[in-house]
């Protein structure tokens, strides 16, 4: 049939109609053939220009549609419900893009006009060989996965499994908690981190829907929204979950006692069978293979015998586990940068300069130091304390070392740690360095002001230059810029606020999951404003600082968000599939495998079907066969086949061969 | 001179036939004259004793021919494979093309083949009968009776003169015994249109590929070529054309077509032998295998089936096209 | 000095994940390159078929770029590796019959790469005009 | 009779090519080929050029129309241009009468004019086949090498070419090189001609007949088991068709342009599986039916409507140049009359 195509042009106000001379382009178009309706407005994208498109739909009979406007990735899916709405197949419509790609780039207006003609004759030739599409429809699984236990990860799973879908947690410590079990204080409200914290913990190790991995880890993702599967190793922890009661004994009388104990970053140790801290969800003992005597060389077997409820396992294996899931939320949060290149602080050379997550620690009454701020080296109070600000963070992208980003907490919790210090060691000298401070919340300005004005904290403007132990003191040379001079301080304890960065789980995550990372491992939003907590994937949502850095009231609040899309995405029984998926002509396919190779989904199958030919023979031949549900569109088959029988819908070569002979001309 | 002998081959097969473990035999039926051989699927002793040959022009490879021949019966087809056709043996098995049950894979030694048209620019036309003399051929001619001596080895055909392997990659069983891996010169002709000024390059292969007259004999004696329908036939595939127009449906033809065997060709030489303007067609399918031994390591197709084809493949660290391509210009 | 009046005409296939949003950005900073680049949009850099950067150059394309996610980044998380080696194998093949190698070209560049897609827009447009019109690939039919 | 030494050819040719574009065999690395002369441009001693002169006067490919489009309105634009008078030298006698298998379809009403205006102005000058080929097998089809036609007739001896025209157009040729040559009788061209039927008379194919084909055969040959065998390993390529001097198949298909389209024909051939393909699909399925076709044509269905002429000439070159050396020769022994 001959396609009857609809062209509209959209001013943009003034962002295309600036550039480009929007009536001489559907003056232009509208000359195209197969064009039987052209014309422009100022915003197509409005409720009038929808109305306009919808009209002209119906008055001129059209077929498909052009929408020359800003980028399909902004209102692709509105031109299609407007041509859906005006009775046509929703994929009867292409977007020229005349404003991202055009107006905006373009200062000439006639070498924009050019353009955007250009650009116009390639969405007709294009869609006149659209074809109308129907998306399928792909049942959900009604269970989502966290990925990572942290606040953000537990948040996320408390609020789904709130809404009654099943949802598990996958933590690959022994124990959930993350990052804020570690911490002292939260900011501004100086509430105690594990106070808040742990009922939540409790909450989730408690609640019915709720199924906590821990000590497990994600080996692969398959599969795709609503029915995404994947393997989880829960690693071996020699002691049987179901059966441990946390009672503690064996961790009080293992013999290996030396073990660097990571929870507190190092500062103190532990046994070699452990549970990382008092109130560990799950409650649940594990043996360090690393360490036990009886998994290294057989002799010991101590924590057996004490052990009443006869939870020790040493044969325990790593076990996978494979489950159906809806949707995915990855949680994997941060860890501070490692301070190996920043050698100036001489974090390396002296116990005395410590990271501010191991001065959360020493502040932390279940801390190594039983919450008594001791020097490492000699356990006696510092009385004068350096902290040294954007340690990683806003480095030049040519310095080599260190993160462009602000990692954004570290002026809170400094000036928490700093106040903290002052009302509990009034005596002690605090001196802050900063570049700027930066305190954008509610009641964070105030915070700021409250440490430096009436805790009579020092606040440096300027970066300190070299840290140096000498003797017991660590000379600490840094500049005020304000004063314009050099400051030389003799500190007892120096507290580097270093950067944070993504987990280095979430980069081979995120391969897993399809779902894309920018340069510094965060994982990308599917729109930085108005889909904050969406991966370009559908299906894996994003909670927490995988994101980007964020306090924990902003990844409590990410964390609902994400929560409410995979709530939304769950309640639906069934789920619309993309359409523009592979399909294979199964008469030019010769059966090579090629397609199948290539196809990251496992979405093509091969099947042995009859044929009748066309000499009235019947032939057995094997063909490739595409399960349109799991196909993603990408398309690698299309060019792995050497015969051309495999085709993506929405993007056939006939139709990139038609735009590419339009810009040509 | 062929190591192994027309006798013992036919009496192997007459064999095979007897026992009834296939039915009918697939391999070179004798012409007109001594170099025009053809393709055959013999059925009988009597067929065989009385037209098989064996010799120095059964240069056709008939792994091909499989897939049309196994899917007529259900007995068992024999097929006799020189060592380079055992390559496109086991690519086509790779491919799923025929079922390998169906078949009785004979390999035959092979001395290498001679090309008629290298005899004839010596000798002139009029070739009345060619006889093996030893290592020579004597050539007679309906113009002389005495005959034009000449040695194999000058009039081998280019694939054999670059053999790559006197070792069969399948068989069943095996006349003649086997011989070696080699280790050809194959990429020396590639190299040298490499080490060309982009103009040279361009004007060689110009002057190459202006010959074409878009028969498809290449395409269609190819054993990679087994596409139910080629994107060359086909009037949806965009880029179907019956005749070399101009010059960029002649590079477009032979750029895609390359392409699409790149990974798969097994450099058996078949294209160049039957292109009837004598293009070097090899040397593109060539270009690629060296280029895909630099990039991704030696890979070579037919070799063992079921093997992955590098343009189905990829390495994390694979090489960027900026830094392959053309690193050996000058 | 001669004023080069020859525009080139250059096609890029992008990728809609990566490098389309990556032009998109490039245009929500109004960060310029030359209108002689048109885009075309394809879900992945593995969906551009040889015969397309073929048939570019037949129409009367200069220059073709394939623009996908970075190694590693592809969306469909494998497609962009068979791009490399498809394009590498083609672009030197092309370069092996004496065409201009520089005309044809891989680059990644992510959605956030607004900046690097504009530089190397007028980085490629530079390299091309400097190599002139595309004889050896075209097609003259298509002009008559 | 004119005569010129040969080594005065090349002034022969340098005065022919200032009237006329003069095309000639001359010997390549892959084989003879016409090429338009120039100036040191040598005679090929090879009698088959890889590809016939028929594509002199039927190219493989040719245009023959344009429509221009410009918005959604369409011109027909005629592009053919007023051709020049052109010299084809050298054409042996097989290649000279495939022009009479060409000429009975393209010129019989309605002419095919793009055909009938290159015929029109190209002059052939044939040559006589001083040494024939193992494959020829022209005497077949009673076709003699030694006694050729065409507008001017050529023989070499001892050192001589010798020239008769036989037509107005070969008086015109000659009349523009009479300069050059000398009159000349007939006895050193009569004694070449009985040279070259001694050799034929030792061609290996001398024997083939045409027993068993021609018109009204169809009924007796089309159904012959032979023909599973005779093209079970044919490829379907079109090597044959492309070489053949007489086959004139042609498929007529449009070119889309940047402003328009190109209409244009070109060579096709029966052995390709798209072979008039029609809405329905194609009339001949299989390999063997395409096959047949080839072989039909020339030797029974062109003779039935032709007056008997068949539509092979005896060239070989499809015997030379089959992938599978699979030919008519080979057809005619399987299914011919007395070809034991």
């Amino acid at each position: 049939m001959q396609q009857r195509i609809g062209v509209f042009v959209c001013h943009c106000g003034t962002n295309i109609a600036a550039t480009v001379d929007v009536s001489a382009v559907a003056a232009a178009l509208g000359r195209e053939p197969g064009v039987v309706f052209a014309r422009d407005y100022q915003y197509m994208c409005s409720q009038a220009g929808q109305d306009m498109i919808k009209d002209a739909i119906k008055e001129y009979k059209l077929t498909g549609i052009v929408v020359c406007s800003c980028s399909p990735r902004m209102h692709e899916a509105t031109f299609r419900k407007t041509a859906a709405a005006a009775g046509i197949n929703p994929y009867m419509v292409e977007i020229a893009n005349i404003r991202e790609q055009c107006s905006w780039i373009h200062k000439d207006k006639d070498e924009g006009t050019e353009k955007a003609i250009i650009l116009g004759r390639a969405a007709i030739a294009k869609v006149c060989l659209n074809v109308p599409l129907t998306a399928g429809e792909i049942p959900v699984t009604k269970r989502a996965l966290v990925i990572g236990g942290g606040i953000a990860g537990i948040q996320t799973a408390l609020d789904i499994a709130d809404a009654g879908f099943e949802v598990d947690i996958v933590e690959k410590k022994p124990t959930i908690g993350g990052k804020m079990a570690q911490l002292d204080k939260t900011f501004p409200t100086l509430d105690c981190a594990a106070c808040i914290l742990t009922p939540k913990m409790v909450d989730a190790g408690q609640n019915e829907k709720i199924h906590i991995y821990s000590y497990s880890e994600v080996v692969s993702v398959g599969g795709f929204v609503g029915n995404f599967t994947v393997q989880i190793k829960k690693k071996a922890r020699y002691v049987d979950e179901t059966k441990c009661t946390g009672c503690g004994l064996c961790t009080e009388k293992c013999p290996v006692k030396n073990v660097p104990n990571e929870f507190n970053l190092g500062m103190d140790t532990r046994h070699a069978v452990y549970i990382p801290f008092a109130q560990a969800v799950p409650k649940v003992a594990t043996i360090d293979p690393n360490y036990c005597l009886m998994l290294k060389n057989g002799k010991c077997g101590l924590c057996s015998k004490l052990c009443g409820a006869g939870a020790i396992n040493y044969k325990q294996e790593d076990e996978i586990i494979e489950n159906k899931y809806g949707a995915i939320v990855a949680a994997t949060g941060y860890n501070p940068i490692s301070m190996d290149k920043f050698d100036e602080f001489a974090y390396s050379q002296s116990k005395d300069v410590i990271t501010s997550l191991e001065f959360e620690r020493l502040m932390n009454a279940a801390g190594p130091t039983g919450g008594v701020l001791l020097r490492p080296s000699d356990n006696e109070h510092p009385k004068t304390i350096v902290f040294v600000q954007c340690v990683g963070s806003r480095c030049s992208a040519d310095a080599g070392k260190g993160k462009e980003y602000c990692s954004k907490i570290c002026c809170m919790y400094t000036a928490k740690h700093a106040m903290l210090t002052r009302e509990k060691y009034p005596d002690t000298d605090v001196y802050v360095f900063y570049i700027d401070v930066r305190t954008p919340g509610k009641n964070f300005d105030e915070f700021y002001r409250r440490a430096a004005e009436q805790y009579g904290v020092h606040y440096i403007k300027g970066m300190v230059g070299k840290v140096s132990p000498e003797g017991k003191k660590l000379k600490v040379r840094g500049s005020d810029l304000i004063a314009d001079k050099q400051l030389h301080i003799d500190a007892d304890l120096v507290v580097l606020a270093a950067a944070i960065e993504p987990d280095k789980t979430a980069r081979p995550l995120a391969t897993m999951l399809t779902a894309s990372m920018d340069t510094n491992d965060f994982f990308t939003e599917a729109h930085p404003k108005l889909r904050p907590v969406e991966s370009p994937t559908a299906g894996v949502f994003l909670s927490g600082c995988c994101q980007g850095p964020k306090d924990i009231p902003e990844t409590v609040a990410q964390a609902g968000a994400a929560a409410s899309k995979v709530i939304g995405l769950l309640c639906h029984d069934k789920l619309t599939a993309n359409p523009c998926v592979a399909h294979s002509d199964e008469w030019m396919c010769n059966g090579c495998s090629s397609c199948e190779n290539v196809c990251p989904y496992h979405a093509i199958t091969y099947v042995e079907k009859e044929f009748r030919m066309p000499d009235r023979t019947t032939k057995i031949r094997r063909v490739a066969s595409v399960n349109p549900a799991v196909c993603q569109g990408c398309g690698a088959c299309t060019v792995a086949c050497p015969s051309g029988a495999m085709d993506l819908f929405g993007f056939s070569g006939k139709q990139i061969s038609a735009e590419v002979d339009a810009i040509c001309r | 001179m062929q190591k192994i002998s027309r006798f013992d081959i036919i009496n192997r097969l007459k064999d095979l036939l007897a026992d009834g473990n296939v039915d009918r035999v697939l391999g070179w039926k004798k012409g007109e004259f001594r170099y025009d051989v053809t393709p055959h699927v013999f059925t009988s002793a009597q067929e065989l004793e009385a037209d098989f040959v064996w010799g120095d022009f059964c240069g056709a490879n008939f792994s091909k021919y499989l897939i049309k021949e196994t899917a007529k019966s259900d007995k068992k087809v024999a097929v006799l494979l020189k060592p380079c056709d055992t390559y496109s043996f086991n690519q086509l098995l790779t491919e799923h093309r025929f079922d390998r049950e169906k078949v009785y894979a004979v390999g035959v030694a092979c001395d290498g083949m001679a090309d008629i048209f290298k005899i004839k620019k010596i000798t002139g036309d009029g070739i009345s009968d060619i006889k093996e003399n030893g290592e020579d051929l004597d050539v007679y001619t309906i113009y002389d009776e005495k005959p034009v001596k000449i040695k194999k080895t000058d009039v081998l055909s280019e694939r054999c003169l670059s053999c790559k392997s006197k070792k069969h990659a399948a068989y069943d069983e095996l006349l003649g015994g086997d011989g070696d891996v080699l280790d050809s010169n194959r990429f020396d002709e590639v190299a040298k249109i490499e080490a060309m000024t982009e103009e040279e390059r361009y004007a060689f292969w110009q002057g190459e590929l202006s010959r074409c007259i878009r028969c498809n004999a290449c395409r269609d004696v190819c054993p990679a070529c087994t596409c139910e329908k080629c994107v060359f036939d086909n009037p949806n595939s965009g880029m179907e054309n019956k005749s070399p127009a101009n010059e960029f449906e002649e590079k477009l033809f032979h750029i895609i077509r390359a392409f699409h065997v790149a990974g798969r060709c097994t450099d058996c030489g078949e294209c160049s032998r039957v292109c009837p303007q004598r293009i070097p067609l090899h040397l593109l399918n060539r270009k690629f295998i060296k280029d895909i031994n630099a990039f991704y390591g030696e890979y070579q197709a037919g070799e063992v089936v079921g093997s992955r084809a590098p343009l189905v493949d990829f390495d994390k660290e694979d090489v960027e096209p900026k830094n392959a391509v053309g690193k050996e210009d000058k | 000095m001669q004023v080069n009046e020859y525009k080139p005409l250059i096609v890029a296939f992008c990728c809609n994940w990566c490098s389309y949003a990556g032009a998109d950005l490039a245009g929500n900073n109004r960060l310029n390159y030359p209108a002689d680049v048109k885009i075309i949009r394809v879900p992945c850099s593995c969906r551009v078929n040889p015969a397309f950067v073929l048939r570019a150059y037949q129409r009367g394309a200069d220059g073709v770029l394939i623009c996908g996610c970075h190694p590693g980044d592809c969306h469909y998380t494998t497609g962009n590796y068979y791009t490399r080696r498809r394009m590498a194998l083609l672009f030197s093949m092309l370069s092996y019959l004496g065409i201009e190698k520089e005309r044809t070209r891989v680059e990644w560049i992510s959605a956030a790469e607004g900046a690097k897609f504009a530089a190397t827009m007028n980085e490629f447009v530079k390299t091309v005009t400097d190599l002139g019109k595309n004889r050896r690939l075209e097609d003259l039919r298509c002009k008559k | 009779m004119y005569k010129i030494k040969i080594s005065d050819l090349p002034a022969l040719f340098d005065k022919l090519s200032e009237k006329y574009d003069v095309f000639l065999p001359v010997d390549f690395d892959n084989g003879a080929k016409y090429k338009k002369y120039e100036k040191g441009d040598v005679l090929s001693e090879k009698l088959n050029t890889v590809k016939s002169p028929k594509d002199f006067f039927f190219p493989q490919t040719e245009d023959m129309m344009r429509f221009k489009t410009e918005g959604k309105k369409i011109d027909v634009i005629d592009i053919r241009e007023p051709k020049d008078d052109f010299i084809v030298f050298g054409v042996t006698e097989c290649d000279v009468k495939s022009f009479e298998v060409l000429d009975n379809v393209f010129l019989s009403e309605p002419a095919d004019t793009y055909y009938a205006e290159k015929r029109a102005h190209g002059v052939l000058i044939s040559r006589a086949c001083s040494k024939p080929s193992e494959t020829c097998f022209c005497k077949t089809y009673g076709i003699d090498p030694s006694e050729p036609s065409g507008d001017i007739s050529t023989w070499k001896a001892d050192g001589t070419l010798y020239l008769r025209p036989n037509t107005d157009k070969g008086e015109a040729v000659i009349s523009v090189i009479s300069g050059i040559l000398t009159e000349a009788d007939d006895d050193e061209v009569n004694k070449e001609k009985e040279k070259i039927n001694k050799i034929l008379d030792r061609l290996p194919l001398k024997n083939l007949t045409t027993e068993g084909f021609g018109a009204g055969k169809t009924a007796e040959l089309f159904d012959r088991p032979e023909w599973a065998g005779l093209s079970q390993s044919c490829l379907g390529c079109g090597t044959c068709t492309f070489v053949c001097p007489t086959c004139q198949c042609y498929d007529i298909r449009d070119f889309k342009t940047n402003d328009g389209v190109i209409r244009y024909r070109c060579w096709d051939s029966c052995m390709y599986s798209e072979f008039t393909k029609m809405s329905a699909g194609q009339p001949r399925l299989t390999q063997k039916e395409r096959f047949r076709q080839r072989f039909m044509h020339k030797l029974v269905y062109y003779p039935e409507n032709n007056g008997g002429l068949y539509s092979c000439v005896g060239c070989g070159r499809c015997l030379q140049s089959c992938p599978i050396s699979m030919n008519i020769v080979k057809v005619m022994k399987a299914l011919g009359g007395k070809n034991e």
